[in-house]
């Protein structure tokens, strides 16, 4: 009788042959099984390799970006994984927990996208293009300059001076960056002109 | 010449002898039948979806829930329904399954009671003991597992109770499980070997042979107070 | 100078390679019973935690997060350093921070463990979980969840000696750490041990991750720490992820690590006697009544109690007439 | 950092002193504990906090923030009165023998020569004394009084561990048990590095800080050795290359120096520069200065800088005050005397101390520029956050532009790490949106001021319209372009000085590096100290070879190094007179009778003798300066300075208040709090989860650490009956934040002068932007005072009031 045979098979207690009768009777083969037991197909396969170096701290960790997509091909490219270089002599592909989530400052939602302008008074940024924004810019500062530069001191020496106008320098950009920069502020006569070391 | 108005209100009512011929009792009404079916409905379920979950060799029978995600998910909810069910037919039949001497001298004689002596026992009301054994088992064990199953409810509860009270709380929950079990089993057997018994449940109504044979005294007070259907 | 070991020796390849790690390396499958022993035996790996390197800085957590993709809320500070304040299914690893007044030296120390699945060699949660495959281990010690499997009891909850599955209340099935079994099936070891700054976290066979701990033990030992010690609890038959800790006397202390771990008497119970005991008991009752079905007679009514039961209702309805006649 | 962070794996001690390395460079910090691992080295903290550096260090003392000149002028004395000194290194490669000028002298907190109105000094006195040929006069047997290791044992002479315990807080036994281990790095064999930060530098005497250090490292024979040195961790990924490019105020490139008023024309710039040895044979190697000067002002202007015009010197603006720093600018802001301002990747809003002043600032300007890849609190200074950030939007009529710019992923070129390590990166991903690169926006913007000059003309157009700007495409100079440009190239031939019949470098070519530059014109380099990074070899910055000879963590394969890829600064000090290693187990250079040759490449001429041409080559003297004679605007030697608000008063002089010399503007001086007033001392530090300001944009840091909390002890919680946990009020004379209490042991009240002093520590980080919770930064509480001799603000030390509060309402809840 049925149950009596089950029953049997109860009282064996363990055994494969319970695990096949189990499965067999969920039409469940060891071979799918097999499959679904599978680890999780590894991420970066086929994704494409850029050495970098971490922005956040000065100890300059090497990283590897792990993109969808190649920016040498032309393709366009998304960031996927951002990973230690184990190559480096400094971090030997260690991170820290910021650099170990550098993929999430590069895809964070707060990333600007656009030039925006924000009128005097008004409680909104308005999207504006980028020559908008750069004829208004150099408008306003040659304004500035033209209207308030420092030829001479009172003792009549050229000072060549504009210190209305100042300015920040980023000290997460690159050196080429910022030669570009400091060409461009003390060409200007910028000298209300600093950067992070200071702070 | 007119019958008694009393008697001619009860035709039909439960706990009623149609007076045939051939003589019929109404045991249960259709209240009770449906509520009895509701309970068992549940019980087996909760059965088959809690052994899947109890030994790997019986998980297959999760395929009938439509898989383990399923199985896990409804298995606590049927508990609730039958918890519910069994308490409201408990509400009603817990008075009448309050023992008496008469179920002493049943179960000692528990021999004659397999063997079919049932002259040799005392004449019983609606329920004889085992009777009233299986209805406390159910009541007792349906309130250890709704209790324990509900301690050991992840979804909702599991985050309030620590987890060695949980892990005994699945010991106690497995061990009442087994136990539940055996008395159901008992009790679709009993009802099985006790021909005419499952009508009961079916039709609603057992031949008066039945209830004179195992429930004289039911009968006797039956047709003591009249309780009779006119005939045609 | 002898090199600390390394976790990564090269950098993870990008070019598609063979998985090293498949369901014929499965020692262990929930509920399935013993499994045929697999052709090839992987040598065992550990991951080994130095508490006394550990800076507390979450690397691990953040990389935990990178690389298995999860999304921990942004929860509140409640005047702890602990963040996310407990393990789910979004977060596998948890530094949890004990400040500890050392009762010798009267000196605070800043005990910081990484918490996280042990992957032990006798798992609690695979013995307890009910679902074929949910759960496996692999021959290099690898305890891992196979999701597709898992039903969200929450019973490998109840079988964990460290308190470490969650059950998602999103999908309903359960989340731990996977010692990142995607990456070492291609060579590469846990993301967390990858990013650690200091090395506290290293990986590699478990008997390199012995030999290291006793070179870590040495060197705690001559700064004082008298009791230092590898904490690799037999209790669970070893672990896969192992601790060096500065007081192995009294592991308790970093935030309730258990002294001594096992899988509970209660599950053991549940899940063995119970189990067996139980089927074996219902099994039989049942065959034992229908043994009696077929061979014992059954309970029938006779004719003559039919009979009897007719007149008694005729003299019952003659009684309730005359009453009738007499009023 | 004068080594490199490999380096650090080399040492036997490492003190973590105004810093907290292991939270704020976790990778760095690996090479301290491999050092501990693999040396047995010790690891030593010292700071206010029980930092997670604390949490794995060998021994920890407590001090008070604010007063590290004590303690370490303390350790001094002790090594001293020890006679735990590195002799021989201390006679020969210090001015320890130098006899100083007459009349100089210390008093009552003060140096000779205080003008309490000028709040100055007249340093005429702090020099010394010369001989006819104008060389300084020595005693190499340290006997004469005046000599300056004499007048240092008596300037430290009252910092006992007693006067230790009274001003730090630190308890006697725990600062001599920190004293004693320190000493024992005298031995010639056993090195001590100092690893320090904006722990040191955010104080009003933080170059003084760092020079107690430096100085003790000097008398223990710590510098230029591996394993040694003084290592400034510095804080962004390039702020060491951007101020090596001269990004500030006072600066040009390579650390040139901006002209002044006084420098009426380039021969009188000169003068003060070409700094003539003051011994006889020394190198002073800013004899060079004009060969740099001239190639930079070629790099600027090309053929329009020529000798007859001076090099087109007066097209360099000449500073009217010593520089006009960020807390200048944004005073004068204040004043309404700034029109226009652009912030390029910084966020000031939550940079600079006194938030709300600088909220007021950038409300009077007429326009704000910035640009960053990310939100910032300073682009949206005008948006009503409710208590987060309480404006009158419609009053503020500053026009703002916000432009997006790439982050390090989208964008090539190469940043200059701590350890001088110029690391070139390339770009991976695509920029979102319409995010363009830094160089194309400032191109595009001076382009168009140049076509507007062009066409409409205005004031002194000159330095614009004739800025060399030869780049293949003007609209954006590629990274090679500009790299090759701050190299230097010759612009005619160069012919061998040793055979002048041999082309050195044929014009166009690539200079090898600054050896190679000239002071007639014919050469040009953006930035001298940067030669060598790209030449005709190619881009030495993209070099990957990490191989490591002997493991000495030199890595000479690897990027390249300034300057020359020299790795540790000084390392002709690791060797001794004889030019043999003081530890031969840790060479890095020796002299093997003719050359210098090693590990490392030689901080010295390769054929300088070690017996007569001294280590420190940039300086006059040869040596090092344990007497800073006129250079340090607040004192030749450290002295004990308070913070501007602290909890106690000066021991020295009890009247005098913060750096006596250190420049307060009028409005900020009227909002310096008192501690009757700010019962506690505040100090801020960023957490190991955060990355200033931008990780809060980040999701995953946010979770790791998602809101804003300040650290207090449990006395202090009792005290005030604030729970751990719940919410607090924290404000000072500048304003107020409300946060979450943390409430630890790690943090323990001090015993200063006699009283119980408690510190509130308030971590950076959070704003109004970003994924994480919102919250306030620390910097609306500090003091708007800078550093006596740089102007980095006070951010460390500053007096708060504390009690329990309630949640802050944001914008939405509280109209």
């Amino acid at each position: 009788m049925n149950m009596d045979l089950s029953r049997r098979s109860f009282l064996k207690l363990t055994g494969a042959g319970v695990a096949a009768t189990s499965l067999g009777a969920m039409g469940f083969g060891e071979a799918e099984a097999a499959e679904v037991a599978h680890v999780r197909p590894f991420k970066l396969t086929t994704t494409t390799e850029t050495r970098n170096t971490c922005p956040y701290c000065s100890v300059a960790c090497g990283i590897i970006l792990y993109s969808k997509g190649d920016l040498r091909k032309g393709d366009k490219a998304e960031i996927v994984h951002v990973e230690g270089d184990v190559d480096h002599p400094t971090n030997r592909g260690t991170l820290c927990p910021k650099g170990a989530a550098l993929k999430d400052f590069v895809k964070s939602p707060t990333r600007l996208k656009y030039p925006m302008l924000r009128k005097p008074g008004s409680d909104k940024f308005e999207r504006i293009s980028w020559d908008q924004a750069f004829d208004r810019i150099a408008r306003l500062m040659k304004d500035d300059r033209d209207a308030n530069f420092v030829a001479k001191n009172a003792a009549g020496v050229q000072v060549n001076r504009w210190a209305t106008t100042g300015m920040l320098a980023a000290s997460a950009t690159t050196n080429e960056t910022a030669w570009a920069t400091f060409k461009f502020a003390k060409g200007l006569g910028i000298v209300g002109f600093d950067n992070q070391a200071r702070v | 010449m007119s019958a008694s108005p009393k008697v001619a209100a009860k035709i039909g009512g439960e706990d009623t002898i149609h007076r045939g011929p051939p003589v019929e009792v109404v045991r249960y009404g259709p209240g009770k039948r449906i509520n009895h079916w509701v309970t068992a409905i549940s019980l087996i379920l909760l059965l088959i979806s809690g052994l899947a979950m109890f030994h790997p060799s019986l998980f297959f029978l999760t395929e009938l829930f439509g898989g383990g995600q399923n199985t896990r998910w409804i298995h606590p909810w049927i508990g609730v329904v039958l918890f519910f069910s069994f308490f409201i037919l408990f509400a009603q039949l817990w008075k009448l399954n309050i023992p008496n001497r008469d179920d002493v001298k049943w179960a000692s004689q528990i021999g004659d009671v397999i063997n079919g002596h049932e002259e040799r026992l005392p004449e019983l009301g609606k329920y004889n003991a085992g009777q009233k054994f299986i209805f406390w088992g159910m009541a007792s064990l349906i309130i250890v597992l709704i209790s324990t199953g509900i301690i050991a409810w992840e979804q909702y509860f599991g985050h309030l109770t620590s987890i060695p009270t949980q892990r005994i709380a699945l010991l106690i929950h497995s061990l009442a499980a087994v136990a539940i079990i055996l008395i159901f089993i008992l009790h679709v057997y009993a009802a099985i070997w006790t021909r005419g018994t499952i009508s009961a449940m079916t039709r609603g109504t057992v031949t008066g042979g039945w209830a004179w044979r195992h429930h004289r005294k039911w009968f006797k007070d039956m047709a003591g107070r009249g309780k009779i259907d006119p005939a045609e | 100078m002898m090199d600390s070991p390394r976790t990564a020796v090269s950098n993870p390849p990008v070019q598609p390679m063979e998985t090293n790690l498949t369901a014929k390396d499965m020692i262990k499958r929930s509920a399935s019973g013993d499994l045929p022993a697999p052709e090839r035996q992987l040598t065992p790996v550990a991951k080994l935690i130095d508490v006394s390197k550990c800076i507390g800085c979450k690397a691990c957590q953040s990389a935990c997060i990178e690389w298995n993709d999860t999304n921990p809320e942004v929860g509140e500070n409640i005047g702890v350093y602990t963040n996310p304040h407990d393990l789910s299914e979004n977060m596998f690893t948890l530094m949890r921070f004990t400040e500890w007044v050392n009762p010798e030296t009267d000196n605070l120390e800043w005990l910081i463990r990484k918490d996280g699945c042990m992957h032990c060699s006798d798992p609690g949660c695979l013995k307890a979980c009910p679902s074929p495959g949910a759960i496996v281990q692999y021959s290099n010690g690898i305890v891992d969840f196979i999701h597709e499997n898992c039903i969200g009891c929450g019973y490998c909850v109840k079988g964990c000696p460290f308190n470490i599955p969650r059950i998602s209340k999103a999908d309903h099935r359960a989340y731990k750490c996977t010692l990142c079994s995607d990456r070492v099936a291609m060579g590469q070891g846990p993301a967390c041990a990858k990013a650690c700054p200091t090395q506290a976290i290293v990986f590699g066979t478990k008997e390199d991750m012995k030999k290291h701990a006793e070179e870590r033990i040495a060197d705690l030992k001559s700064r004082g720490y008298a009791n230092a010690g590898l904490y690799d609890p037999p209790g669970v038959g070893g672990t896969h992820v192992m601790y060096v800790l500065h007081h192995n006397d009294k592991p308790h202390i970093y935030a309730d690590l258990p002294d001594n771990p096992s899988i509970s008497a209660v599950v053991q119970t549940w899940k063995g006697a119970t189990k067996y005991a139980g089927l074996a008991v219902m099994g039989l009752a049942a065959a034992g009544t229908i043994l009696h079905g077929l061979f014992g007679k059954a309970n029938r009514v006779s004719k003559h109690e039919e009979q009897e039961a007719q007149e008694a209702v005729e003299e019952a309805v003659d009684h309730a007439d005359k009453r009738a006649e007499d009023a | 950092m004068t080594n490199a962070w490999t380096d650090i794996k080399n040492t036997d001690l490492v003190v973590v002193m105004g810093g907290n390395a292991a939270e704020a460079h976790p990778c760095g910090f690996k090479w301290v504990t491999e050092a501990k691992a693999h040396r047995g080295a010790k690891l030593i903290v010292v700071d206010p906090r029980y930092t997670r550096t604390a949490s794995v260090s060998d021994y920890y003392a407590p001090i008070r923030q604010g007063s590290d000149i004590a303690f370490l002028n303390g350790v001094m004395k002790y090594c001293i009165d020890n006679g735990k000194v590195q002799w021989e290194y201390m006679k020969a490669f210090t001015n320890a023998s130098y006899i100083v000028k007459d009349g100089f002298g210390y008093k009552d907190g003060l140096f000779t020569g205080y003008d309490e109105n000028k709040r100055d000094y007249d340093k005429s006195t702090w020099d010394y004394v010369m001989d006819d040929d104008g060389f300084a006069v020595t005693d190499p047997t340290l006997q004469h009084p005046r000599c300056v290791w004499n007048l240092l044992k008596e300037h430290l002479a009252p910092y006992t561990p007693e006067l230790v315990e009274q001003v730090c807080g630190t308890p006697k036994e725990k600062f001599l048990k920190v004293a004693e281990m320190i000493s024992e790095c005298s031995s010639p064999t056993k090195t001590m590095t100092s690893m320090y930060a904006l722990g040191w530098t955010q104080h009003s005497k933080g170059s003084q800080n760092i020079r107690a250090m430096a100085m003790l490292q000097l008398i223990l024979g710590n510098i230029g050795v591996r394993g040694g040195g003084m290592n400034a961790l510095r804080g962004h990924s390039n702020i060491q290359g951007l101020t090596d490019l001269g990004l500030m105020s006072h600066l040009l490139t390579g650390y040139l120096t901006m002209p002044t008023e006084k420098d009426v024309d380039f021969t009188t710039y000169m003068s003060t520069r070409l700094f003539k040895p003051l011994r006889p044979g020394q190198t002073s190697y800013w004899q060079n200065y004009k060969k740099f000067m001239v190639s930079f002002q070629k790099a600027m202007w090309g053929d329009a800088a020529r000798a007859d015009n001076d090099w087109a010197f007066n097209y360099i603006p000449k500073l009217d005050v010593p520089a006009y720093d960020i807390l200048r600018m944004f005073e004068l802001m204040h004043q309404g005397k700034v029109n226009g301002y652009i912030c390029q990747g910084f966020n000031p809003v939550l940079a600079f101390p006194n938030r709300n002043k600088n909220v007021a600032s950038l409300s009077k300007l007429k326009w704000l520029v910035t640009m960053d890849p990310l939100e910032t609190e300073t682009s949206r200074f005008w948006e009503n956050h409710g208590e987060f950030n309480d404006v009158d939007t419609k009053s503020i009529q500053t026009e703002v532009i916000q432009l997006p710019t790439t982050c390090f992923a989208e964008e090539e070129g190469s940043l200059t790490n701590s350890g001088r390590w110029l690391q070139w990166h390339w770009a991976g991903g695509s920029p979102p949106g319409e995010a363009q690169h830094d160089t194309y926006i400032i191109a595009q913007i001076f382009l168009r001021m140049r076509e507007l000059y062009r066409k409409e003309g205005g004031a002194f157009p000159d330095p614009i319209l004739n800025m060399s700007w030869d780049y293949a495409d003007p609209n954006e100079p590629t990274p090679e372009e500009l790299a090759k440009e701050i190299n230097g190239r010759a612009l005619t031939d160069l012919m061998d000085p040793t055979d002048p019949t041999k082309v050195q470098v044929a014009a166009g070519k690539q200079v090898v590096n600054f050896s190679q530059l000239r002071d007639d014109g014919s050469t040009m380099a953006g930035c001298w100290i940067y030669s060598g990074a790209f030449n005709e070899q190619g881009n030495n910055m993209a070099r990957r070879d990490n191989h490591d000879p002997d493991e000495t963590g030199a890595y000479l394969g690897w990027t390249f190094a300034w300057p020359l890829n020299r790795r540790t600064l000084y390392n002709r000090a690791s060797a001794d007179l004889n030019g043999k290693a003081w530890d031969p187990t840790r060479k890095i250079i020796e002299w093997d009778g003719t050359k210098w040759s090693g590990y490392d490449v030689p901080d010295i001429a390769p054929n300088a003798k070690p017996q007569d041409v001294g280590p420190f080559i940039m300086n006059q003297e040869g040596v090092s300066r344990l007497f800073a004679r006129g250079m340090m605007r607040d004192g030749p030697f450290p002295a004990h300075m308070e913070p501007f608000e602290s909890p106690v008063e000066n021991v020295f002089n009890r009247k005098m208040r913060g750096n006596p010399v250190a420049r307060v503007f009028k409005t900020d001086a009227d909002q310096l709090g008192t501690s009757d007033e700010f019962p506690y001392a505040a100090t801020s530090y960023r957490l190991t989860e955060h990355f200033h300001y931008w990780t809060k944009h980040n999701r995953v840091n946010s979770a790791l650490q998602p809101e804003f909390f300040v650290e207090i002890s449990e006395e202090l919680a009792k005290e005030k009956k604030i729970e751990n946990g719940g919410w607090v009020r924290v404000w000072s004379k500048r304003g107020s934040v409300k946060a979450k209490a943390l409430v630890t042991k790690r943090i323990r009240p001090l015993i200063c002068d006699g009283k119980p002093v408690h510190i509130v520590g308030i971590p950076l980080h959070w704003g109004f932007t970003g994924s994480a919770k919102k919250g306030f930064g620390p910097n609306s509480l500090a003091a708007f005072v800078g550093d006596a001799n740089i102007e980095t603000p006070e951010s460390k030390a500053f007096l708060v009031n504390i009690e329990p509060s309630t949640a802050p309402k944001d914008k939405e809840a509280s109209v």
